[in-house]
């Protein structure tokens, strides 16, 4: 069999411990559209990078038209043509368009030798018109939609004479026109000779698009199919390692009184987009209600305003009678509002503190745990640390051991632990189970409803839509800052529904979405 | 009959290599090897400017056993620290008093005032000399002091008494480095002493920092006055420089120390003594005249010097001075004002 | 005092001394922005300045040729910044750090290599080292006001304009500034573009070293005449400061060395009038940090004016969205 | 006790440990070479070098002398450096609270033992507002901590000194020093007959102080979480503005407070011809100290050692002073070096990683 791409037993190892792929043999042939699928965590980026020669692997070998290369650097992977986007894009905000995609490959002045701006742009204008992918030459980067980011990306891998083009879940961010869009320049691609690899988390996509696919978990090849071969079914089972079931007990239950009202909250980043547009909902008592949206589309933002981590440009949230808007996360916090970070590697903890001192970060004034002048009572804290440790089953040696020495589930324990102990009335959920074993979801998942059943609001973002689906009483759905629809039984709608909304296909009418407000 | 054998210690602030004070305490070593020959062993430290070092590097010598030790008025706290710990070391403190007497100390001050006067004399002298195409109309002449502290204001009252008296329309550009080490800045203000308040000769009484008067003398092509030794004499490889120095004031540091450790040798007993030492001892006095002065005003400068000598000329001091009559004695003849 | 303030500014003269003294934190402000710019802080640039402000005297007394000085210096310099380099990217050291401890060498360093050589501490004064020369520019010198200010300056004030123009060229012009830019702004994304950032990095810091070694040389051998233990005083450290004041470009970095050489030039000035001159001494540099403090201010102002425009604009959208 | 224990028995915490001692072996054996090549009498000038504190009892007194002022700078750098700041600004706050203690120590009058006591605390209050200033700078515009910081250096240098030669200068002296000292002013000495002075028991007294609010007060918990990751602190709710301004104001108050000790204790009036810059040496001793202040006593005293015997060896010898902060720099780099400091605990981990995998696998 001719593979233009092999790997064998390629292994990597992080400096921090996090082993990441296991002696994975992954072949691609010359000339297909080659899918990558495998939960988050599952090691697919890793192996790329390696590809990519960004990572080095721990062991392990990698070949390319079956002979053994070894890829020092991106530089060295160029030079063999490969060529990457990466799932966050590697561009340089400042600079142009053109002067990006030239960037370390740049046209100079026959005389002077000095950079030829003029040919830069020329190359771009035509590269972008023989691969049918339109992009602006001449604008800044930070500038720049995201889709033309995306296709600036691939331009930037054509430019430097890739015949095997990586892309890292490139439509996670793309509105489904952008996406069609995206499938038909790809089979472009391949039709003048291009290898593509192409990860995504979508099985439509990779059924869609692809011609074999490769399974990944928990850093291990699975399996390899042709795709004509196998049903959807079969691929998730073996993503997630048995048959997923979301079946989840949920006691019926009347929503309560509203906990948390957000009205019209406005908000613009650094990059001056603006993330937030106008968004007003209420979330009442023991009800759960899910926040979905293809990523990038506000949810983030959402989150951390409420939750006192970045200031609003305008526009009230208040926690049943206070209003927290704009206030410190420690204010909010005391007017008990917990949350889980969707982050948890930046955000949700310290990853060089203990275990301790994370579980305690929130609570160690209480008079429990440090005295009226302010001495920690060490005793106290030990042993309640070791109570939460043992509650949430987070394996560790001690308490005392650094987070950073956690995988990533027992570290998600960590933070979910320390969040569903804060006698917190109103609960924002970012990601509660990203890039964490099934396990660990199972147990996080039933914590979230005995939440609800404690009488506490729930707010529930998550990327994972069967999720949301799944825990949610009600949803509602974000497009480009926006909220453009509400379904307060979240039962009743289906994900084709909801796919429409989340890629801004539909919209309700205002009168459909103020129903939200529960005024 | 057997000479007595005698071992000297000279414990050095700051650093050698400034062609003034330091190095000519490091002279003194000189001469006493010449005389004594085997009779005395020499040896001596650059201690750099951290004073919490000089107390043990005293202690050190007095444990040694050395008889004599030099060290200069830097050592002050440190000698009363030190000193009355080891009565058989004789510490011969220069460039000021000791505060307290101990009986094993001799300290000796100069009358820097003097030296600043010769100075002034003849910088108000030569500043007239117009004949000379590297001297201009104006009675402007400058001075860099190292900091403004009583044993520089000394040298600067006494250069403008020095220089009034030789010119009494005689105006003065000053400035002070705030360093004894910062070569660079002496010349930024030496420069701007030259260049902007055509000053024609510049004084300074900035130890090491003070070469960088020179420096900008060789490059504004204008002259000036060495401080401490004979500093012309010590740019023989850069006679540009040598050739722009005027004079010097010598303080004979190592003449005095080598006659303390002569008086010590012949058995005279130091210890306890304060001495006041300047042009009448012989240790004040100006270095050989650079050959481009006239002839008139080296004899009217020796006469000077002469007088001095005997005792014959008042000149004031910055140690029986306010600081504002020093204030007032500035500002009457400031140049920028 | 306004007055004489006045006074000295429209003076050649003042002008003169301000070059003079502006010239070596200039060169070395280059190379902070050069190194800021690729994103990596040259804190060594002071150790960089005092191994080639020792070497340059050295090796000038030992050949007796102020050009293989020079060169010497300009080497010493250099081996510093890679020193630097081999430190904060090949062994992964906090380059702050890293450089702290190069200048802590080179403080002492310097000292003892002097020492061992010449049997002195504070200054070369006994080694017949040798002297950069002053130019006297042909036609510009005959120019009234200007041929005082601009003519006869030591060759180094002229290179470190030059090298104004160089590093210019170097950032805006060629390819390299490009990457040198990426580098600095994103390096992964550099790094994805098949830049080598450490190579680039390391380019910055050699490019660093010979403007510090040029800096450098220049105070041991044309603005003073010997080395002296300490003789940077403290400009790499000031350089640090001016480089964020001149926001990245060769221009800016002109205002912002500028700026301290007219503060330091006026504080010698303004001690003539009987100002107390340990007050004035700290102005310069009182003067660099409000200047970076300034420029912060305006630079957040200018974001924010700009976030709030463009949230009017969808704002206005958003009201034509309503009303359609 | 449980925490020296486990400071031996966990690898974590071993392994950054070996590499400090590695650093100070390694620095003292290059020192070794470095006196070997310069002089003419090596064996004697090593012998110096190596044991100058028991070859003289005062070598001996002077080294505890000299672990004074580099303890409060290294102790003040130690929160600095909880917090991975790099402020340099402890610099200012020492001279500055020597300038105020020289101040209060000349014009007023108090009872002995108060008298002290009230100038360490203005100092220290002094120096702590000083330590405020990069960290404001850096909070509200952006600027770099140390790039301010030494800039300030300067400034509160010259402001300082400025102090000293127009209002407390002794006029009757050649030299610059202040009026001396009131003698109720100056603290009484530990031994007779040396420098040592009870400002070593003060210092002492801090460490205990430091360590238990760095380690046993909620202020430090809150310290040693923000510097852990300022953005998981700030979302844990920490007031993370406010911790890093006390944190530098205490840091500043140690700096401050150490220049008044150091007055008090070891001089009779302020007599610095310069800036002595304990705050150079102090970033050495946090450094060996791993920013633990319980540590600071033992990196101290091995940095006095090494200072000591390098002071001795030069008035005894041909080798300068100087040199040792070549092994200075040298601490520095290696303890700097991630690489270094990693290189074994990393390639422990993922032997054992792939080993296990193999396990498993077959
Ligand atoms: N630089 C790094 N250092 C340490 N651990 C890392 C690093 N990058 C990734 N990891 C860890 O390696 C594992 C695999 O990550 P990887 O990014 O390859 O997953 P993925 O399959 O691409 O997931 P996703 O779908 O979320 O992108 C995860 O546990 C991740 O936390
Ligand atoms: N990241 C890298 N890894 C390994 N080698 C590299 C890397 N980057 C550049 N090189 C090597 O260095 C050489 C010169 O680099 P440079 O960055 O000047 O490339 P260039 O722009 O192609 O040069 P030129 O414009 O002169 O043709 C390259 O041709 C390549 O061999
Ligand atoms: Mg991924
Ligand atoms: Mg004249």
């Amino acid at each position: 069999m001719n593979y233009i791409v092999r790997t064998e037993k390629l292994s990597k190892i992080y400096p921090n411990g996090t082993f990441a792929n296991k002696s994975v043999d992954f072949a691609v042939m010359e000339g297909e559209i080659h899918g990558l699928v495998g939960e988050n965590g599952a090691g697919k980026t890793t192996l790329m990078k390696m590809l990519y020669g960004e990572e080095q692997p721990s062991q392990g070998s990698i070949l390319i038209d079956e002979k053994p290369v070894s890829l020092a650097s991106e530089f060295d992977a160029i030079k063999a043509g490969i060529g990457m986007v990466h799932q966050h894009f590697m561009l340089v905000p400042s600079l142009t368009a053109a002067e990006n995609l030239v960037l370390g490959k740049e046209p100079k002045r026959k005389r002077t030798r000095t950079f030829d701006l003029a040919a830069a742009v020329s190359i771009t204008e035509e590269l972008s018109k023989h691969y049918n992918l339109p992009v602006f030459a001449k604008a800044r980067v930070a500038d720049l939609s995201v889709s033309m980011r995306q296709k600036l990306e691939i331009l930037k891998a054509l430019y430097r004479g890739a015949r095997i083009l990586i892309l890292d879940e490139p439509t996670a961010v793309l509105t489904p026109q952008e996406t069609e869009e995206l499938f038909v320049e790809l089979k472009t691609l391949k039709q003048q000779g291009k290898t593509i690899i192409f990860i995504s988390h979508k099985l439509k996509e990779i059924f869609n698009l692809c011609d074999r696919v490769t399974v990944m978990r928990d850093g291990r090849m699975i399996a390899t199919h042709n795709v004509a071969d196998v049903d959807v079914h079969q691929i998730s089972n073996e993503m997630v390692g048995r048959e997923v079931r979301f079946e989840i007990a949920r006691p019926p239950m009347a929503p309560g009184e509203p906990a948390l009202r957000v009205r019209e909250l406005s908000y613009v980043d650094d990059f001056a987009i603006p993330k937030l547009k106008h968004v007003s909902f209420t979330l009442r008592r023991n009800e759960i209600l899910g926040v979905v949206g293809v990523d990038g589309n506000g949810q983030t933002e959402l989150v951390e305003i409420i939750t006192g981590n970045e200031k609003a440009l305008s526009g009230k949230v208040f926690a049943y009678s206070t209003e927290v808007t704009n206030r410190s996360a420690g204010f909010v916090r005391r007017c008990g509002i917990a949350h889980i970070a969707e982050d948890r590697m930046t955000v949700g903890t310290a990853l060089p503190a203990s275990i301790e001192q994370n579980l305690l970060a929130d609570r160690y004034r209480n008079r429990q745990f440090s005295t009226r002048a302010g001495f920690l009572r060490s005793r106290e804290m030990a042993a309640y640390a070791g109570r939460l440790v043992h509650e949430y089953d987070i394996r560790c040696n001690s308490a005392n051991q650094p987070v950073a020495s956690l995988s990533g589930g027992n570290m998600q324990k960590v933070v979910v632990a320390r969040e569903f102990t804060a006698n917190a009335s109103i609960l924002v959920i970012s990601e509660p189970t990203r890039g964490v074993d099934i396990g660990a979801i199972e147990y996080i998942h039933t914590k979230i409803m005995e939440m609800r059943s404690a009488g506490k609001a729930i707010l529930l973002v998550s990327s994972d839509l069967q999720e949301v689906m799944a825990l949610s009483d009600s949803l509602i759905v974000m497009h480009e800052g926006e909220i453009v629809a509400y379904f307060p039984d979240a039962a009743a709608v289906t994900d084709k529904e909801l796919g429409l909304y989340m890629l801004g296909i539909k919209r309700q009418s205002d009168e459909e979405l103020r129903k939200v407000l529960h005024e | 009959q057997t000479q007595k054998k005698a071992n000297v210690f000279l414990l050095i602030s700051g650093s050698l290599g400034d062609k003034g004070f330091n190095d000519s305490a490091r002279g003194a070593l000189d001469m006493i090897k010449q005389k004594y020959g085997a009779n005395a062993t020499v040896k001596y430290t650059e201690l750099g400017t951290d004073v919490a070092k000089f107390a043990p590097a005293l202690e050190d010598a007095g444990a040694e056993g050395y008889d004599v030790v030099f060290c200069s008025n830097n050592f002050n706290s440190a000698v009363q620290e030190v000193a009355a710990r080891y009565p058989k070391t004789l510490y011969v403190m220069y460039d000021g008093w000791i505060k307290e007497d101990i009986g094993n100390v001799y300290s000796i001050q100069y009358k820097n005032s003097e030296a600043g006067y010769l100075a002034g004399a003849l910088a108000g002298l030569m500043t007239k000399y117009t004949a000379d195409p590297k001297i201009n109309a104006d009675n402007v002449i400058g001075f860099v002091g190292g900091r403004d502290i009583t044993g520089i204001n000394d040298f600067f009252v006494g250069y403008i008494a020095g220089a009034q008296k030789m010119n009494p329309s005689i105006k003065i550009i000053y400035n002070y480095v705030n360093s004894f080490t910062d070569t660079a800045k002496a010349k930024d203000q030496a420069l701007v002493q030259y260049k902007s308040y055509n000053a024609d000769i510049v004084y300074h009484a900035a130890g090491r920092a003070g070469l960088g008067v020179f420096d900008a003398a060789v490059e504004t092509g204008k002259y000036a006055i060495g401080v401490d030794t004979d500093q012309a004499s010590l740019f023989g490889n850069e006679p540009k420089k040598a050739d722009l120095i005027l004079t010097s004031t010598m303080k004979r540091v190592d003449l005095t120390l080598f006659q303390a450790f002569e008086k010590f040798m012949n058995g005279e007993k130091l210890g306890g003594k304060k001495v006041y030492v300047g042009a009448a001892e012989g240790v004040i006095a100006y270095a050989p005249f650079n050959k481009a002065m006239p002839a008139s005003i080296k004899t009217e400068l020796e006469k000077l010097q002469a007088d001095i000598k005997a005792g014959k000329v008042s000149i004031p001091s910055a140690f029986s001075m306010t600081a504002d009559e020093i204030n007032k004695m500035r500002d009457s003849v400031n140049a920028a004002k | 005092m306004i007055h004489f303030i006045a006074g000295v500014v429209t003076s050649a003269n003042y002008w003169f001394i301000v070059l003079r003294s502006t010239a070596p934190i200039l060169l070395v402000t280059l190379g902070a922005v050069i190194t800021a710019q690729a994103g990596i802080m040259n804190m060594a640039l002071e150790g960089s300045m005092l191994w080639a402000a020792l070497t340059g005297v050295i090796v000038s007394a030992a050949t007796q040729n102020v050009w293989i000085g020079l060169l010497a210096g300009i080497g010493a310099s250099v081996l510093v910044a890679l020193v630097l380099g081999l430190f904060a990217l090949k062994l992964h050291a906090n380059p702050v750090l890293s450089g702290v401890a190069l200048n802590l060498v080179a403080t002492g360093g310097t000292v003892f290599v002097l020492f061992s050589l010449t049997g002195d501490k504070g200054i070369s004064s006994s080694l017949a080292s040798k002297v950069l020369p002053s130019l006297s520019i042909p036609v510009v010198k005959d120019i009234p006001w200007i041929g005082k200010v601009v003519s006869g300056q030591n060759i180094v004030v002229y290179i470190a304009a030059v090298s104004v123009v160089v590093i210019d060229l170097i950032l805006r012009r060629f390819a390299i500034g490009r990457r040198i830019r990426a580098t600095g702004e994103n390096v992964e994304a550099a790094r994805a573009a098949g830049i080598n950032p450490v190579r680039i990095k390391f380019f910055t810091l050699i490019i660093s070293g010979i403007l510090a070694g040029f800096a450098g040389c220049f105070l041991s051998m044309g603005y003073t005449s010997n080395f002296t233990s300490g003789i940077a005083a403290g400009r790499g450290y000031v350089a640090n400061a001016a480089q964020v004041v001149a926001g990245g470009t060769a221009v800016g970095s002109i205002f912002a060395a500028m700026l301290f050489g007219l503060t330091d030039a006026m504080a010698t000035y303004l001690q003539n009038i009987g100002l107390m001159p340990e007050l004035i001494q700290a102005l310069p540099y009182a003067v660099t940090i409000l200047g970076f403090v300034v420029v912060t201010f305006v630079r957040d102002r200018r974001e924010a004016e700009r976030k709030r425009k463009l949230f009017a604009g969808t704002a206005m959208q958003k009201e034509k969205a309503d009303a359609a | 006790m449980n925490s020296i224990k486990r400071f031996f028995t966990d690898r974590e915490s071993l392994a950054p440990a070996l590499v400090t001692l590695f650093a100070g072996l390694f620095s003292l054996l290059a020192g070794i070479v470095l006196i070997f090549i310069v002089s003419k009498n090596p064996v004697q000038s090593v012998r110096n070098f190596l044991l100058a504190p028991f070859l003289r009892s005062y070598n001996f007194y002077y080294l505890l002398i000299v672990m004074v002022p580099i303890t409060f700078t290294g102790l003040a750098l130690c929160i600095v450096y909880q917090l991975r700041y790099m402020s340099l600004i402890v610099d200012a706050s020492f001279y500055t609270g020597a300038v105020v203690a020289t101040a209060l120590g000349t014009l007023i009058s108090l009872p002995s033992g108060v008298h002290p006591a009230v100038a360490m605390i203005a100092a220290g209050i002094v120096g702590g507002l000083i330590g405020l200033l990069p960290a404001i700078l850096k909070i509200r515009w952006r600027a770099n901590e140390l790039v301010s910081s030494l800039m300030l250096n300067y400034v509160f240098y010259f402001l300082g000194s400025f102090v000293i030669l127009y209002y407390l200068r002794d006029r009757s002296q050649t030299i610059l020093s202040s009026l001396p000292f009131k003698k109720t002013f100056l603290l009484p000495r530990l031994v007779a007959n040396t420098q040592l002075h009870v400002g070593f028991l003060i210092a002492a007294g801090f460490v205990v102080l430091v360590s238990i609010f760095l380690y046993r007060t909620r202020w430090g918990y809150e310290i040693r979480l923000t510097g852990a990751n300022p953005r998981f602190a700030m979302y844990a709710g920490i007031p993370v503005t406010s911790v890093i301004l006390y944190a530098h104001f205490i840091s500043g108050f140690l700096g401050g407070v150490g220049g008044a000790v150091e007055m008090s204790g070891l001089y009779r009036a302020f007599i610095w011809q310069m800036n002595p810059s304990y705050a150079w040496d102090g970033v050495i001793v946090a450094m060996l100290a791993r920013r633990n202040p319980k540590f600071v006593p033992l990196s101290a005293l091995f940095f006095a050692y090494l200072r000591v015997g390098a002071d001795f060896m030069s008035r005894r010898g041909d080798v300068a002073f100087e040199f040792i902060t070549l092994l200075q720099g040298l601490i520095i780099l290696i303890l700097a070096s991630d690489r270094i400091v990693n290189y074994f605990r990393e390639r422990q981990l993922r032997k054992q990683l792939l080993k296990n995998s193999r396990r498993e696998s077959r």
